[in-house]
């Protein structure tokens, strides 16, 4: 099997979409999300079945436990994002469908390049496929002036960030001379100062895909403007890719050297949960507010990478499919419940424990997970990353986490005071599409099984992990 | 010139880009900061290629070229979005969303 | 001999488990009354029986109630001896003639209350009971604990009385203070020699291996004796304890349960002699008990209080007695006292239920109204003055003789003083109440055969007993030839002072009072002491607990909430970061990395 | 070993009942409550087994496991010795009580249940497993449902904001019931974090990767890092138990929560607090134990003296009872810090009559409050003629709590003061002692003004409990004097328990 096999297929997934939306007219266009859909079905059982084993292009594209383990993250979580936005209301949207997938799907084709990619010049490559087409993506909605204010920003602070990391690598390449990432980790013996410095800018750049603090700034704006199926996709898949891309780089091959990167990335870690917690205290626009959640997400997820060992590694990758399932189906619940009441404001909530008992325990069930409680997936997200953390002896960043989920509790506590405590303002239930209904069972079913029984995919992802070092 | 003064070069460039792109109120004006930005770090591959004698550098410069023009294509397609339904461009009134 | 002691003990016990387990036998009132009287009658009955058996040596019996991995920590048990038995007769006796006479006393009462009454009689029965066969002092402790339970919940029988509930409560708190004493000190005691066996600890002290330094523990133990046995300064809750029904206040303020600190001395007496500077400070402190009460009860015209300030008077009699290490003198005045003072309470209950007043400025020329009742309140009277041949001349003159072959002179010249007070407040209350010549309002009779009863019974003893005492030679104190002479003279002159004061009005009260000035008026105030404990009470503790409820909800929490209001408040400050124009999150950017720089350079 | 697990049916009973609730009862009162009903009674009878079929000499018993997590040593694993037999018993107790106490709730009932039921499956968890992480996994389980019961079941109090702080309390609402859940709720998963990272310090430092108990029991640890560990141990825990000056969640959330959540909260779960500190403070790690039971013991007296200070300055009669219990944690606390047989075999002994009198408070709260709706002392009096039962409870909780023989809060005060006086810091007895003194002055002040003295004006007409909520009087009742009279019947297991535990501690 051909390492590309996967890659290949949304190739062709996206000529399908393409000529169905050039061909099939106004009819075609509208099929092309749920063509989309079934094509990313394929591809995620293909993901389960097919082994793509192997390296091409001499080591700059490999095919390893690592790619497959995300790759199957990255279908996954787009599947749940299309399906979700296949409930998208609206004439505007629907003509322009075709678009809408085709840009997402050439992400997600970034995206599987770069979980592959040893060679600095594919990563970049593949780092823009996947970014660029998010710009345009979170301008969509593009008579909304909020939506492309948002979208400028996002495109503004990701090209810097893109020009920083492209500035970075520039000094990689001079210090180690090659783009080979196995030679650049050989490289880093002796800790040469322009290569550090290279790589720090690599970081920065990464920093801001990921939305470490003080690069996060694009998030809670896109957040809040771009459309929630779309937003719930990009809080979780993008993100997975930068990690991946982090590992190949920073800790891949590295060895002895990988200590170096250990205190900054925990103080990295330490201010984006500080932070990300923080300013998520005020919000009362529930996107908003989950968008600074995840940013003290991505925090946490920096404390496993801190770690800098292969079961931090692993527990990253393992926080970051509980953190897929919690926050799509998190802001899943936030569009129907938007939708329903025309605000996202946290007053959307008041009461629904009552209107629609089910739907308040599926956000339950998420706002708890995202809060790191027992018996749902978050939980041992959090547990194993801090975990991690204890072994390399970074008790301090266990406290600081462990003291700061207890902020974070506030805020998730907040939605659920909304939700159960505080009287409905009108009687009857909230409507809830089939396609989103199912999306929120995939969402709650992830959460509460990875909850109950955690062990295989932690299992999966130690594998995964364990050639990194 | 050594390798150095190229270095120092694209660093030039490099900070007189992100000085555009902080600085300049109207979105065209910054967009062509990170097109300065871009082409810093071209020089330094190219100079890095011609030090380390390898092509690689030439190729990774070429690559970026081509991304530069794809995200300036994306972001003057953004401004034209923003000036269709605010009629400005100036950056400095694109705070909808903020806190 | 244990499964008799048992009956003694359980009997009262089982009286009292029956009525608490059963409703509808308690709300029956008179069916409750007679159970807890029966069970009392029997225990009686088998104290007796227990009694009349020359006792050869003292009989231990115990079981393990709190085991440790070495041995029982602690047991409980039985513990029974010739003092003990005697103990035990007076309780019963007096017990089962006060349950009998409540009968008739409440009969007013609905039958709910009186149930309630007659379980509350039956559990103190079984505590007072229990603590006079405590073998160790734990046991004695606990029952302790359980008769000032009693006391509190009979106080407050009428708990819709406020001054009742004060009454109560207040008796629970002062008592509750010396027992902080108490508890403290057998746990130092128990530190120090490992045991809290009576019989380990005789046999210490006879073999005088008792460890030095006791003085504090002994000290501390004693403290619950104050509170129990109302001595200076912690009296002041016995008279406030009148608020309770009156056979209640025969039964445990004056008989039994306010002597159980005497009760306690006496049989702790080998431990207390090993500590002389806390038997002195016990014969002063009583002493000058003895003599504060007594003229407080002369300006008291409560009858109820006059008697109760009586009690505390004589409650520092034997305090003073065992102190001058005459623990039999003390225990043989605690018991004449016992039937004495019993009989003057219930007396004065008959004549409370007669005239329905405790003033005695209200009554007048009783005597001849209540014929039986005023005979018998004599007897009491003149027991409790000390006239021979009564049983008071007898027990009161070997407390004297006592401290005075204890070389115990300032103490003495108090007693001393104390029985001429005495003898004039209660001749006073005689004098006004039941005779003079006043006119009580209503037509009082003699109260029913169901309370004379007990009455006669009560007469008859401390007659009787004071008979055998002029027949066989009084308890073993090698008196001084002088004293009872100098006793009874004394006792006639305080009988003399009321006779021409309150009598024949030779004397206007008036004018003695006035004579008395400065001592008068502290008198009427008791002497502030009252004052003095509510002021701390209010003061102290409630000033610092208000205090304390300020500094925790304002300071402690107010710090919580201080942190978590700042949490808030830097998400609001931090947001601001956020300040929504697109160069600004380009300088984030550039800050971060520029962060990240100086990050590696700090650790690498 | 049986085969039976008899462990999990307890611990798990009330949670298929919380799910048997959830999805079959909707909309039916009655059946709610019976499903509760029996759900804890099945825990309670066969936690009342596992007590009478307790063997002291047998250390660990009713033993089960099952790995869950192998890669990492994580296993459910369950069983019994003398430390927590008797509080699987007093869990039994309080929430077969709590349910009959709490029958008339009849707002949401169906979710009241459910998650009531869901909470004390959490709380037998953690008495029972013996698994670290699954422990703490728990551990969360007891603690997260009270936000939910306390802010929809709750009621609100009135703080004036006043001070220094004044600005915080109202920038933080202090009074209501929203704000007594979240700070409870918060509080105790901040001293979660804290117990977390002594778990993990414990498992990489013991190295045999497994997170049993058994295994660290097996494991001296270096005396350093007992130190610290038992340190955050006890932060962590002590949070739970109300230790000074932590414990300012433990006035509001009892106070503003309904009555069979303050029961099961004062009641059980601030001995879970305790109990993590003997079983996983002084049990594992006795040497840190010891190098802090100086701190640990003066500020139990702390807890004792300014407890009891703080409940005679309350105003709102729930508050009283929730500082009594800060209050009498200390002594619990005290009991362990002490380190003696007495003093430990006190304070084991301290929890359950605590326990069990401070349930029996709260549920009487309850009744008060459902019955007169205020809980402002000054506004009540009398209300003894129309519920003597009520006041009687009340009387003798009060009773139990000033430490009065007879009643099981005697011998646990008792012991701890003899373990007290034999500790390395004999003066510990004279605080504790005075507290009990307190807690007399404040207990039966708040019995007389209620229940005695003249009646009350503008009070509708009063009753006393009836069915259901007599069961819960009297249940707790008897248990209160039955183990005061025969305290042997606790206090076997106990000692059997801190057999180990002493031995531990020898140097």
């Amino acid at each position: 099997m051909t390492p590309f096999a996967l890659e290949i297929g949304v190739a062709l997934l996206m000529l399908i979409v393409l000529g169905a939306g050039l061909i099939g007219g106004d009819g075609g266009r509208r099929r092309t999300g749920a063509i989309t859909a079934l094509g990313l079905v394929v591809l995620v059982a293909a993901a389960f079945t097919l082994r793509p084993w192997g390296s091409a292009g001499g080591g700059a594209f490999v095919s390893d436990r690592l790619a497959r383990f995300a790759k199957r993250l990255f279908l996954g979580s787009t599947l749940i994002g299309v399906l979700a936005s296949l409930s998208l209301p609206g004439e505007v949207f629907r003509r322009r469908a075709t678009e809408y997938y085709l840009l997402l799907l050439s992400s997600l084709l970034g995206m599987m390049v770069l979980a592959s990619a040893r060679d600095l010049i594919l990563l970049f490559v593949a780092f823009e496929l996947m970014s660029i087409p998010l710009y345009a993506l979170a301008g969509f909605r593009k008579r909304e002036p909020e939506a492309v204010e948002a979208a400028l920003k996002f495109f503004l602070v990701g090209t810097v960030s893109s020009a920083v990391m492209a500035y970075g690598l520039s000094f990689v390449y001079g210090t180690a001379a090659t783009t080979a990432l196995p030679g650049v980790a050989r490289a880093l013996e002796g800790q040469p100062p322009l290569l550090v410095f290279g790589l720090l800018a690599v970081l920065a750049g990464f920093g801001f895909k990921i939305a470490a603090f003080p690069f996060h700034m694009w998030v809670p704006d896109t957040y809040e403007a771009a459309s929630t199926p779309f937003v719930a996709w990009l809080s979780v898949a993008p993100k997975a890719a930068g990690f991946v891309a982090l590992f190949r780089i920073f800790l891949e091959g590295v060895g002895d050297q990988v200590t170096l990167w250990m205190p900054i990335i925990a103080a990295l870690a330490a201010v984006t949960i500080v932070g990300g917690n923080l300013m998520a205290l005020p919000q009362q626009n529930v996107k908003r507010l989950l968008a600074y959640s995840g940013i003290a997400h991505i925090g946490y997820m920096l404390v496993g990478l801190a770690a800098v060992s292969a079961s931090g590694t692993a527990m990253v990758l393992f926080y970051l499919v509980a953190y897929v399932f919690a926050n799509m189906g998190a802001f899943l619940v936030v569009e129907v419940v938007a939708r329903s009441e025309g605000t996202e404001h946290l007053n959307g909530f008041r009461g629904l424990a009552q209107r629609s008992p089910l739907l308040a325990v599926a956000m339950l069930l998420f706002l708890l997970s995202l809060g790191g409680i027992p018996f749902v997936a978050g939980f041992w997200a959090k547990l194993y990353v801090l975990w991690a953390a204890a072994e390399a002896g970074l008790y301090w960043l266990v406290l600081l986490g462990a003291i700061l989920t207890v902020v974070a509790l506030f805020y998730y506590l907040v939605i659920a005071r909304r939700m159960y405590i505080d009287p409905p303002t009108r009687p009857e239930p909230i409507p809830l599409a089939p396609t989103m209904a199912l999306c929120v069972i995939v969402c709650v079913l992830g959460v509460v099984v990875l909850g109950l029984a955690p062990s295989p995919l932690v299992l999966a992802a130690l594998r995964a992990a364990s050639r990194l070092f | 010139m050594g390798l150095r003064m190229y270095v120092l070069l694209a660093a030039a460039v490099f900070a007189i880009g992100l000085f555009g792109v902080t600085t300049r109120r109207n979105a065209v004006g910054i967009l062509l900061g990170i097109e300065l930005m871009l082409n810093a770090v071209n020089i330094n591959f190219v100079a890095f290629a011609r030090y380390n004698a390898s092509v690689a550098g030439m190729v990774f410069a070429l690559f970026t070229i081509a991304i530069t023009v794809a995200e300036i294509a994306v972001g003057l397609a953004i401004v034209i979005a923003i000036f269709r339904v605010r009629k400005t461009v100036d950056a400095d009134h694109l705070d909808l969303l903020k806190g | 001999m244990t499964s008799l002691a048992l009956a003694v003990l359980g009997l009262p016990f089982l009286a009292f488990l029956l009525l608490a387990l059963a409703p509808p036998l308690r709300r029956h009132g008179r069916g409750a009354a007679l159970v807890s009287i029966a069970a009392i009658g029997g225990s009686l009955a088998a104290a007796l029986r227990l009694w009349l058996v020359p006792l050869e040596a003292t009989v231990v019996r115990r079981w393990e109630w709190i085991p440790a991995e070495d041995g029982p920590l602690v047991s409980v048990g039985l513990y029974i001896d010739p003092v003990g038995l005697a103990m035990l007769v007076l309780v019963t006796l007096v017990a089962f003639l006060v349950q009998v006479y409540s009968w008739a006393y409440l009969e007013g009462e609905t039958p709910p209350s009186l149930g309630r009454y007659y379980t509350y009689q039956s559990l103190f029965a079984f505590s007072m009971l229990g603590l006079v066969l405590a073998p160790n002092f734990v046991q004695m402790l606990i029952f302790w604990e359980l008769v000032g339970l009693c006391s509190y919940l009979l106080i407050g029988f009428w708990y819709d009385r406020p001054a009742a509930a004060r009454a109560a409560v207040k008796a629970f708190w002062t008592t509750r203070l010396g027992d902080v004493g108490f508890v403290t000190g057998i746990v130092l005691l128990w530190r120090a020699t490992g045991t809290f066996d009576f019989t380990a600890l005789f046999a210490a002290a006879a073999a005088h291996r008792l460890p030095a330094g006791l003085s504090l523990t002994m000290f501390l133990i004693y403290l619950g004796a104050v509170g129990k046995s109302a001595q200076f300064p912690l009296h002041i809750w016995l008279p406030d304890a009148m608020e309770g029904p009156t056979p209640v206040s025969a039964l445990i303020h004056a008989a039994t349960m306010v002597a159980a600190g005497v009760f306690m001395v006496t049989r702790a007496f080998p431990l207390f002699a090993a500590t002389p500077p806390v038997l002195g400070l016990i014969a002063w402190v009583g002493a000058f008990t003895a003599l504060l009460a007594a003229t407080m009860a002369c300006v008291e015209t409560d009858i109820k209080r006059v008697l109760a300030y009586s009690t505390v008077s004589q409650l520092g009699y034997m305090m003073a007695a065992a102190g001058a290490a005459a623990p039999q003198a003390a225990f043989f005045h605690l018991v004449t006292h016992g039937l004495f003072k019993a009989l003057l309470f219930l007396a004065a209950g008959a004549v409370i239920h007669a005239v329905g007043t405790n003033d005695i400025r209200e009554m007048g020329r009783l005597f001849y109204a209540l014929p039986q009742t005023g005979t018998v309140f004599l007897v009491g009277t003149l027991a409790l003055s000390g006239i021979w041949p009564l049983s008071g001349f007898f027990s009161k003159e070997a407390v004297l003789a006592a401290v005075w072959n204890a070389r115990l002179g300032v103490p003495f010249a108090m007693l001393a003083l104390t029985a001429l007070l005495t003898a004039a407040y209660m001749f006073r209350v005689v004098f006004l109440a039941f005779f003079g010549d006043r006119q009580p309002g209503g037509h009082p009779h003699d109260a029913p055969a169901v309370m004379a009863v007990p009455l006669w019974i009560l007469a008859i003893l401390t007659v009787a007993i004071g008979v055998r005492g002029a027949l066989t030679g009084e308890g073993g104190q090698s008196a001084p030839r002088w004293l009872p002479a100098v006793s009874l003279a004394l006792a006639a002159a305080g009988i003399g002072v009321a006779l021409v004061t309150y009598q024949l009005r030779l004397v206007s009260p008036a004018a003695l009072a006035r004579a008395l000035g400065p001592l008068d008026f502290m008198a009427r105030r008791r002497y502030g002491l009252d004052a003095a404990a509510a002021a701390v009470y209010r003061g102290l503790v409630f000033g610092l607990s208000r205090l304390i409820g300020w500094v925790d909800r304002y300071l402690v929490d107010g710090l919580v909430n201080v942190l978590s209001a700042w949490t808030l408040r830097a998400g609001d400050r931090l947001r601001r970061i956020q300040t929504g124009r697109a160069q600004d999150y380009v300088y984030g950017i550039a800050v971060g990395f520029l962060l990240l720089l100086i990050a590696s350079q700090i650790w690498r | 070993m049986t085969s039976v697990p008899v462990l999990s049916i307890v611990t798990w009973a009330p949670f298929v009942g919380a799910l048997l609730i959830m999805f079959t009862a909707r909309q039916r009162p009655l059946a709610v409550r019976l499903i509760a009903a029996t759900a804890t009674a099945i825990s309670a009878a066969l936690s009342v087994y596992v007590f009478l079929a307790f063997d002291p000499e047998a250390g660990f018993q009713f033993y089960e496991k099952l790995p869950l997590v192998p890669s990492l040593g994580v296993s459910y694993e369950l069983g019994v010795d003398g430390l927590n037999v008797l509080l699987v018993l007093l869990t039994s107790i309080i929430i077969v009580a709590g349910v009959f106490a709490s029958w008339t709730v009849t707002v949401r009932s169906q979710e009241f249940y459910a998650l009531l039921l869901a909470l004390v499956t959490g709380v037998y968890g953690v008495f029972v497993s013996l698994d670290l992480l699954v422990f703490f996994l728990f551990y969360e389980l007891a603690v997260l449902p009270m936000y939910l019961l306390i802010g929809i079941w709750g009621s609100s109090g009135e703080v004036r904001p006043r001070g220094l702080f004044a600005w915080a309390f109202r920038a933080t609402g202090v009074g209501t019931k929203e704000y007594a859940a979240m700070k409870l709720t918060l509080y105790l998963l901040f001293g979660s974090a804290f117990i977390l990272v002594g778990i993990f310090a414990l498992y990489v430092s013991a190295g045999n990767a497994s997170f049993s108990f058994l295994d660290a029991e097996m494991t001296a640890f270096d005396p350093a890092l007992q130190r610290w560990v038992f340190l955050a141990f006890y932060v962590g825990f002590g949070i739970l138990a109300g230790i000074w000056p932590l414990h300012t969640w433990s006035p509001d959330g009892h106070a503003s929560a309904p009555t069979a959540v303050s029961m099961l909260h004062a009641g059980v779960l601030m001995k879970l607090g305790a109990y993590g500190i003997v079983r996983l403070g002084i049990e594992l790690l006795p040497r840190g134990a010891s190098g802090w039971a100086s701190l640990v013991g003066t500020i139990a007296c702390l807890n004792i003296v300014y407890g009891a200070l703080a409940a005679m300055a309350q105003r709102d009669l729930k508050y009283v009872i929730a500082y009594s219990s800060v209050s009498h944690m200390g002594i619990v606390m005290l009991g362990a810090a002490t380190l003696t047989e007495a003093g430990l075999g006190g304070a084991l002994f301290q929890m359950f009559a605590h326990g069990i009198m401070t349930g029996l408070f709260f549920a009487l709260v309850g009744l008060v409050y459902e019955k007169a709706h205020s809980r402002e002392i000054a506004r009540m009096g009398g209300f003894g003629r129309a519920m003597p039962g009520i006041a009687t409870a009340f009387t003798l909780a009060g009773l139990s709590s000033l430490g009065l023989p007879a009643t099981a809060g005697f011998v646990a005060e008792f012991m701890t003061f003899l373990g007290a006086w034999r500790s390395a810091h004999p003066w510990w007895l004279f605080p504790a002692v005075a507290g009990t003194f307190l807690t007399a002055v404040y207990i039966l002040r708040v019995a007389k003004q209620i229940f005695w003295a003249a009646a009350a004006p503008d009070f509708p007409p009063l009753a006393d409990a009836r069915g259901p909520e007599w069961v819960a009087l009297a249940l707790l009742s008897f248990v209160l004097v039955f183990f005061g009279m025969l305290p042997a019947l606790a206090l076997g297991p106990i000692e059997s328990g801190l057999a180990p535990v002493l031995l531990r501690l020898l140097p």
